[in-house]
């Protein structure tokens, strides 16, 4: 049972990017999710992004924990290197992984269980570190691979399939990442591939922890009559208060900068991120206010939508250790190793 | 009996009022006098107030080993008068502050008290409180000094060294060694029959903590990523790795560093940190203790069969659980050798002083990259964190790392397709690749069930082939851990075996045993698996005993189940308490195994050695 | 040869199809003829979509252990034909869905191929897409119905037992039922000459799956506190505990519930708060898998040194790490046996049929009370997921748990002062107190060094009296854990000893054997520490087999550490590819340790069993 | 070296609470903290409390993490059973002791580093689930025991003893818990016990976590120029926002309740909170509120103290589940098994 490869199909005018690679050049092994699920319109919208993004697959990391959700790496990119690490755990390998290859995309992908359950100190921690990643977090407030239970993301009276209803708080992994100092909170749907493109290449341009919170429905458990976390849930009570368009680095000079009432952001790599329509209301450079507004509108019922937070002006984890440009893998080990000579110099001091 | 350079004393304290630098300042003092000399720290967990000991033995013929027979003891702290006077040897000698004076119940016949008004000497000397209660303990030095006939100017020049960069202190320091000093040259009969005389047989050594020594080695292997979180014994691995880290390793133009160390939330993310950044193709290690490895069980398991190079620094205490953390003990041998659910084995260093600690963590960096798999090098709170003699580190500029089997750019170029886990070379070892190399070096590196292409499977045979190969890999790696220390003597036909920081007491019971007629050959295990060294020596001797510190017989089970030592033949000696091993402790062990094998017609009296029920 | 009541046959679907119902409703039906069977469900860990085995034996004789060898497949998933095709065994037989054309090179000569058009069946009778999938898998139970020659009037009476509440589904299930039956009996020669005829074998019998039954156990036994994370294949465990408790333990009139089911963030958490409850007197547990064994580690090592009562469920399954969460495997004997860092020793039950688990949930919770320290109960996916025959239940009005020795408020009040540690009885265990019960019974429970008044220590001694008394204690449990089943046969010189699941392999196996002349001694060990009975069944015979499911003989190693079993005389036999064991597996195993002894002129062909390098 | 109980003073005219226990009654052994450390004035403002609110002492759990402040509960009511489990557990050994004892008073104990380093992940979901408890963080900003290195609540910026620079974003449990939909979240300084007091004993009273946070000085490794939990820093930054008077059940009624102004909250066992000054800026029972102004007076460099919210409205584990008001403990056995007839029932369906 080795994953099934996609037959590559060779198409005379298939367009190829930048770096001259087609779009299922992104692609990797055919998922094996339920038909339907969220998860698998997120692998896409990564995958176009990607392609779009002109990313050599070989220069990025992909990494995951356990769940439904942590086999989305498995289907997008074959060409990246690829880690599906242990539950809720993935924060860690990536940061370590992260350490050693700052020249890297370095892609994680959690699932809610993965994240806010067993993974919740691991995912604030990274945050907190500010490690130079894409962070998303497919959201379906279950734990879809092990058949439906509540996760930390199910709101107080959702219904399970069984007909359960969950009287616990739920962690809003917004509310949280604001609360510990995330540089890059986004949130989207999986259903709304438009909305997700734009927020994905802003994040891997982001220096530092991009957070994505993508509500990605879990449709064999949670889709259901009663389920805040279901298509037709998330379709309803969509609100989209911080949308944004992505201006890559190289089209920046003849990006269409006119519409002076929208807030830009000058990312770290020279892309731009221009945020389509802000209402007064809206902040997405004061966390604070993100903070609160966001939890009053989900209180009142809203799923709240856009690049809601976003500060560039941060050192990610390398900045601040002060690391040098060089990744740690390609630094030489003579420059590594002090020699005989330090040593015998230093066994001195042992006397 | 003349006691030249062949005794111990001990200091007892109270912790945090900086009693280790005189402590440190009477060892290293005997060290420069060519004197071979060890010293032990029995701390409490605990940062202020509590009692605290230093252990000093002095021993010209070499032997490093601790004694739990005490020739003097220093007893500074009220709160453990009675059980430090209870305890020194008959004949010995009390060195105390009199001060105030001492309890008539205290006081033993059979013992000499020297009083010492350490107290009076620093109200009338120092101004400031904190300054008395410093100096009043490095007065004790300068009594010791005239009592042992230490040289006044090692000293001297010590303090000169330490406080080179504050000269105001040099002063009080000079004057509260003298203070102590003088009176005890004037009130006693100075130097005791204990006494020291200067030797040259420290020449080419250093005295050097094992924590110390095993960063050096992290640093000299080129290891790029620590991550941690702090643990008592392991902690102050970390903190030299980051000295060591800052002075060698920083740009000297733009302070740039050429290391990343993490501290992490927990033992679990440091384990991550490690497995990750070696994923990535960086060296990377953790410090951590008995909980640590606990917590990490289940990333070990991951790198075991993901095959994630990663090297994990254990730094036993004495378990379990918390269990005491400022003891030592040898209690995660097995867990070492098995660590995680399901079928696990790993390769084990087990460093026995801290040159040991230098040489093993660079070659653990070599092991774990070479059989692509998590390394533990396995020490002690008494080899990491007590300062050991040793024989200055070498280094060899030709050495560079064994980086094992990783494709090339240029490789992956010339090969068609690369499939991670497939054993070309019949060795186990499957060539792996490195992220950013080469679009050709994808793998996708997973927990789960994986064939030898790398792909995902729930298929039988699949899933078989790469067990049995991971099996026959670290099996295969027997060899080249480490081969053990081997010592054999004319006519032994029995084996003491042991491992660790039990080295020196094992090596000092063998020469007394041999001077009573008991004739052993010694073995001491470096590495796990077991070289096959370790089965042969097992087969050639009748008897063996098997030495450790902990309750169980860990190694001993080890011996069994993988060196194919017959349960029959292989006798525990086992010490447990949280005290290093002495000879003593040997001895007794190896008597009361002989007694009850019918080899000695009686048992040694008041067995030092505890008897697992 | 005639094959009544005597073959086996596996469908193979898609998972998420419904097929699991169609699967056992046949299972059942022949249950229900009074026909001895057994299933297996091999399914992917996946929830939709990928390939899934339903494996049925049928054996008149009782044998439930897989086999290896079809007689008959009913190929649905087109995605497996091939394989499922090509498994058969030659002369059986392959059911298919014929409404599309079966590629030519996929035939096999010596099969006979079976085609009912299924789906053109389905879509001609049914109109929802949903529903035509769903009866297509009900289609094949008829077909296979009229193919063994099954009691239809059983199957009618499950289906109106089933949709008792859904009676609109009653006809549909019908109708599918009737489309496949009258296919195959228009069609074929029906009954196949492996076929079923009506025994009365299994009248006091149930079809129960281990986790159910260990959760009843649960329940039965008075847990109120229940934590858990969910892992496959334990989570089952938890769902089945939570039906009951709403069933039997929710309050008629207020509704209040007699329990709490805390869902862990994690296992970590799962275990704090088993023994956070466990130290407050209530009886608690959770059901984990190996990861979580793993992740559980520190809090294990502390609930062994504190002593605090808890209840672990592992239901195991193939690691190590993430490995297969669908397949089944004994990889965590080790594990179970001294699980933490430091030296630790645990108290281990091996249940091997759901029956057992019922019985041993009920014991782990006596003997977690009664010796005051972690117990845990060991099954497998096999044992845990799948259905089995067993003896119906049975409870003893009069069993009231044993809470050990817990001081009641009088027993405090009338003593002068409680100290917890302390080993009255010389057996190792010291009475315990409840919070909340009266001012005297406070202690303080801790991880870290002890005494035996329960007083914080870093003293060795009184360390050393309380982790040997531990030891003690443990060890004082073996011959009451759970004695071992031994069966003798008249001149057996050799031994075969297993445990768990392999328990029903192991017995076909010996009957087998006996046969053709190798005559068996056999022993299943059910608990940790070992009976002394295994011990002497060990003494007593020349040579002994032990059976396993891991890849290193964990069950031997365990067996030679703690059962003075001779290593050189006790041979491993294991097959850990994720099946239940067989009997195939073995004799298979049998022999050609056999051979390798020296004790048969030819070891078997094509050797079943994985040699571990 | 058991632990050093203190001798008892028999006075003839010593102060007895209403349960007839002394003051002395309330301690436990003499603590081995270092002279100075914050964590021993929060024990001295523990038993006061306790003493105060006439607990009988065995009627109450006491437990905590490992580090300093995790013998805390050592030197504490001696007379109450206590555990000490491992690092950063605590929360899940309490919830537990919690399920099983619903009706012991549950106190826990613990430090910065076991609270949000290793056991935030336990921290965040004990909130989550409400568990009825006293949960006390002692805070200084460095891990104590292990000899002074920077937890995840050191201030960027904080020094250390040795001259390093916290450059990591803190972790700040209060905008957490409150991010968390903690039910009772306070902070307080252990200088200052007339501060502390209240705040504990209303801590009691909730029906719920109520969590405290404690800045508590380290005097070994950060009471230094340049910290930022120093005596000193803490001293002079120092902002009462909500401070609190508690009236006990039995006062309820003579309790003068007249200054109108006042926020008066009525706590789940009879007694209440009175808010002795709630400037307009603050809400006590805004937790968006709280959030917000917490923040921008914390970022402007107050120590921001007070009763900071509170709601009492809320179910605690126990309402949540549905449990009998009878502690499991003591539910008899007969109640819990269903015994020989039910089981035979239930074989039936197992055929
Ligand atoms: C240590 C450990 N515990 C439990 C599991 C079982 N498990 C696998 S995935 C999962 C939850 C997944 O939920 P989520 O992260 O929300 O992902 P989803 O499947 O919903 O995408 C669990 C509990 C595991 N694999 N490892
Ligand atoms: C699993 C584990 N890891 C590490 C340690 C070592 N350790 C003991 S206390 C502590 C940190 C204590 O910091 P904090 O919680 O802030 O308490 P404080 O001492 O500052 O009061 C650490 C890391 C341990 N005991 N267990
Ligand atoms: S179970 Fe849910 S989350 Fe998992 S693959 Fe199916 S739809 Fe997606
Ligand atoms: S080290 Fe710090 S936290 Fe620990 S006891 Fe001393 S002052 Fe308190
Ligand atoms: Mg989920
Ligand atoms: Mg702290």
């Amino acid at each position: 049972m080795s994953p099934t490869v996609k037959p590559k199909v060779l198409h005379p005018d298939i367009e190829t990017n930048a770096v001259g690679l087609t779009r299922r050049d992104y692609e990797g092994a055919m998922s094996t999710l339920c038909a339907g699920c969220g998860h698998d319109s997120v692998t896409a919208a990564l995958v176009q992004s990607f392609f779009e993004l002109n990313i050599e697959p070989h220069r990025a990391m992909k990494l995951s924990g356990i769940g439904c959700s942590g086999k989305t790496p498995t289907y997008l990119m074959q060409d990246a290197h690829g880690f599906n690490g242990v539950h809720g755990r993935m924060p860690a390998l990536a940061t370590g992984a992260n350490a050693a290859r700052s020249d890297l995309v370095c892609i994680g992908v959690s699932g809610d269980g993965d994240s806010l359950s067993i993974g919740l100190g691991q995912f604030c921690h990274a945050i907190r570190r500010n490690v130079n990643m894409l962070y998303v977090l497919e959201n379906n407030g279950v734990y879809g691979l092990t058949k439906g239970q509540f996760s930390a993301s199910a709101d107080v009276g959702s219904k399970s399939k069984r007909g359960d209803v969950n009287t616990q708080e739920p962690i809003d992994p917004i509310l949280l990442a604001l609360s510990l100092g995330a540089t890059f909170v986004g949130r989207s749907f999986s259903g709304d591939k438009a909305h997700l493109l734009p927020l994905i290449k802003a994040a891997v341009s982001h220096n530092g922890f991009a957070f994505l919170d993508v509500i990605s429905p879990c449709v064999t458990f949670n889709n259901h009559e009663g389920s805040t976390k279901s298509y037709l849930y998330t379709r309803e009570r969509y609100m989209d208060v911080a949308p944004v368009d992505f201006v890559p680095m190289k089209d920046e000079i003849t990006a269409d900068v006119e519409e002076g009432a929208l807030t830009i952001v000058p990312m770290h790599d020279g892309s731009l991120v221009r945020f389509k329509q802000v209402g007064p209301d809206w902040d997405p450079t004061d966390a604070a206010a993100a903070w609160t507004r966001y939890r009053e509108l989900s209180r009142d019922g809203a799923v709240v939508t856009g690049l809601l937070y976003l500060s560039e002006s941060g050192d990610d984890y390398h900045g601040r250790n002060g690391t040098v440009d060089t990744p740690l893998v390609e630094v030489p080990f003579e420059e590594l190793c002090p020699g005989s000579e330090a040593l015998s110099n230093l066994m001195d001091r042992y006397r | 009996m003349s006691q030249i350079n062949d005794f111990a004393f001990k200091i007892g304290t109270v912790n945090g009022t900086g009693s280790s630098s005189a402590n440190s300042l009477i060892m290293q003092a005997i060290f420069r006098m060519g004197i071979p000399v060890s010293g032990k720290n029995v701390f409490p967990s605990n940062i202020q107030g509590l009692p605290t000991w230093y252990e000093i033995r002095v021993s010209g013929a070499g032997h490093t080993a601790r004694t739990p027979i005490f020739d003097l003891i220093v007893a500074m702290n009220r709160a453990t008068i009675e059980k430090d006077i209870a305890e020194v040897r008959s004949g010995g000698w009390i060195l105390y502050d009199n001060s105030w004076p001492l309890e008539d119940e205290l006081l033993r016949a059979d013992v000499g008290f020297l009083g010492v008004p350490f107290g009076r000497l620093g109200v009338e000397n120092f101004k400031a409180v904190r300054e008395r209660v410093l100096m009043k303990n490095i007065s004790y030095a300068g009594a010791i000094a005239a009592l042992l006939d230490m040289d006044t100017e090692v000293i001297q020049q010590m303090i000169r060294e330490k406080f080179s960069r504050k000269p105001a202190l040099i002063d009080s320091n000079y004057l509260a060694i003298k203070l102590g000093y003088d009176y005890a040259q004037e009130h006693f009969d100075c130097p005791l029959p204990i006494r020291l005389e200067t030797l040259d047989k420290t020449g080419d050594q250093i005295l050097i903590d094992g924590n110390t020594a095993a960063a050096l080695g992290c640093v000299y292997a080129g290891a790029t990523v620590g991550a941690w979180y702090p643990i008592t014994p392991s902690t102050s691995l970390m903190d030299a790795f980051t000295a060591f880290c800052g002075r060698y390793r920083t740009d000297p133009e733009t302070g740039d560093k050429r290391y990343a160390i993490v501290q992490a939330e927990d033992e679990l993310a440091a384990a991550g940190v490690v497995i990750g950044a070696g994923w990535a193709g960086a060296r990377a290690f953790t410090p951590t203790s008995g909980p640590g490895i606990s917590l990490m069980s289940e990333f070990i398991g991951l790198a075991y069969y993901a095959e994630i190079p990663s090297v994990f620094f254990n730094v036993q205490r004495t378990g379990p659980s918390t269990g005491m953390p400022t003891r030592t003990q040898q209690g995660d041998i097995m867990l070492s050798a098995y660590a995680s659910h399901g079928d696990t084995k790993h390769i084990v260093l087990f460093p026995a002083d801290p040159r040991e600690c230098f040489e093993m963590a660079v070659k653990a960096f070599d092991l774990a990259e070479r059989y692509q798999t998590p390394v533990f090098v396995v020490s002690d709170l008494d080899i990491g964190m007590n300062d050991w003699m040793c024989r200055r580190f070498e280094w060899d500029d030709d050495y560079r790392p064994d980086r094992g089997k990783v494709l090339t750019a240029e490789e992956l170029e010339s090969i068609d397709r690369y499939f991670r886990y497939v054993d070309v070379d019949g060795d186990g070892i499957a060539a792996r690749t490195l992220p950013g190399v080469h679009p050709k070096g994808a793998y996708f590196a997973r927990g789960s069930g994986h064939n030898r292409l790398g792909g995902y499977t729930e298929d039988s045979d699949e899933y078989l082939e790469v067990v049995n190969r991971l099996r026959a890999k670290v099996d295969g790696a027997a060899d080249r851990v480490a081969a053990p220390v081997v010592e054999t003597r004319e006519g032994a036909t029995m084996g003491l075996i042991t491992l660790g920081g039990c080295d020196a007491a094992a090596r000092e019971a063998v020469e007394l045993l041999a001077a009573r007629g008991i004739v052993l050959d010694y073995l001491r295990v470096r590495g796990f698996p077991f070289h096959s060294a370790v089965a042969t020596f097992l087969a050639e001797h009748e008897q063996c005993f098997v030495l450790e510190q902990n309750r169980d017989g860990q190694l001993r089970s080890l011996l069994i189940l993988e060196a194919a030592a017959d349960p029959e033949t292989v006798h525990s000696i086992r010490y447990y308490g949280g005290f290093p091993m002495s000879a003593a402790h040997v001895i007794d062990g190896v008597m009361t195994q002989r007694f009850k094998q019918g080899l000695e017609p009686v048992g040694p009296e008041g067995s030092l050695v505890e008897e697992g029920a």
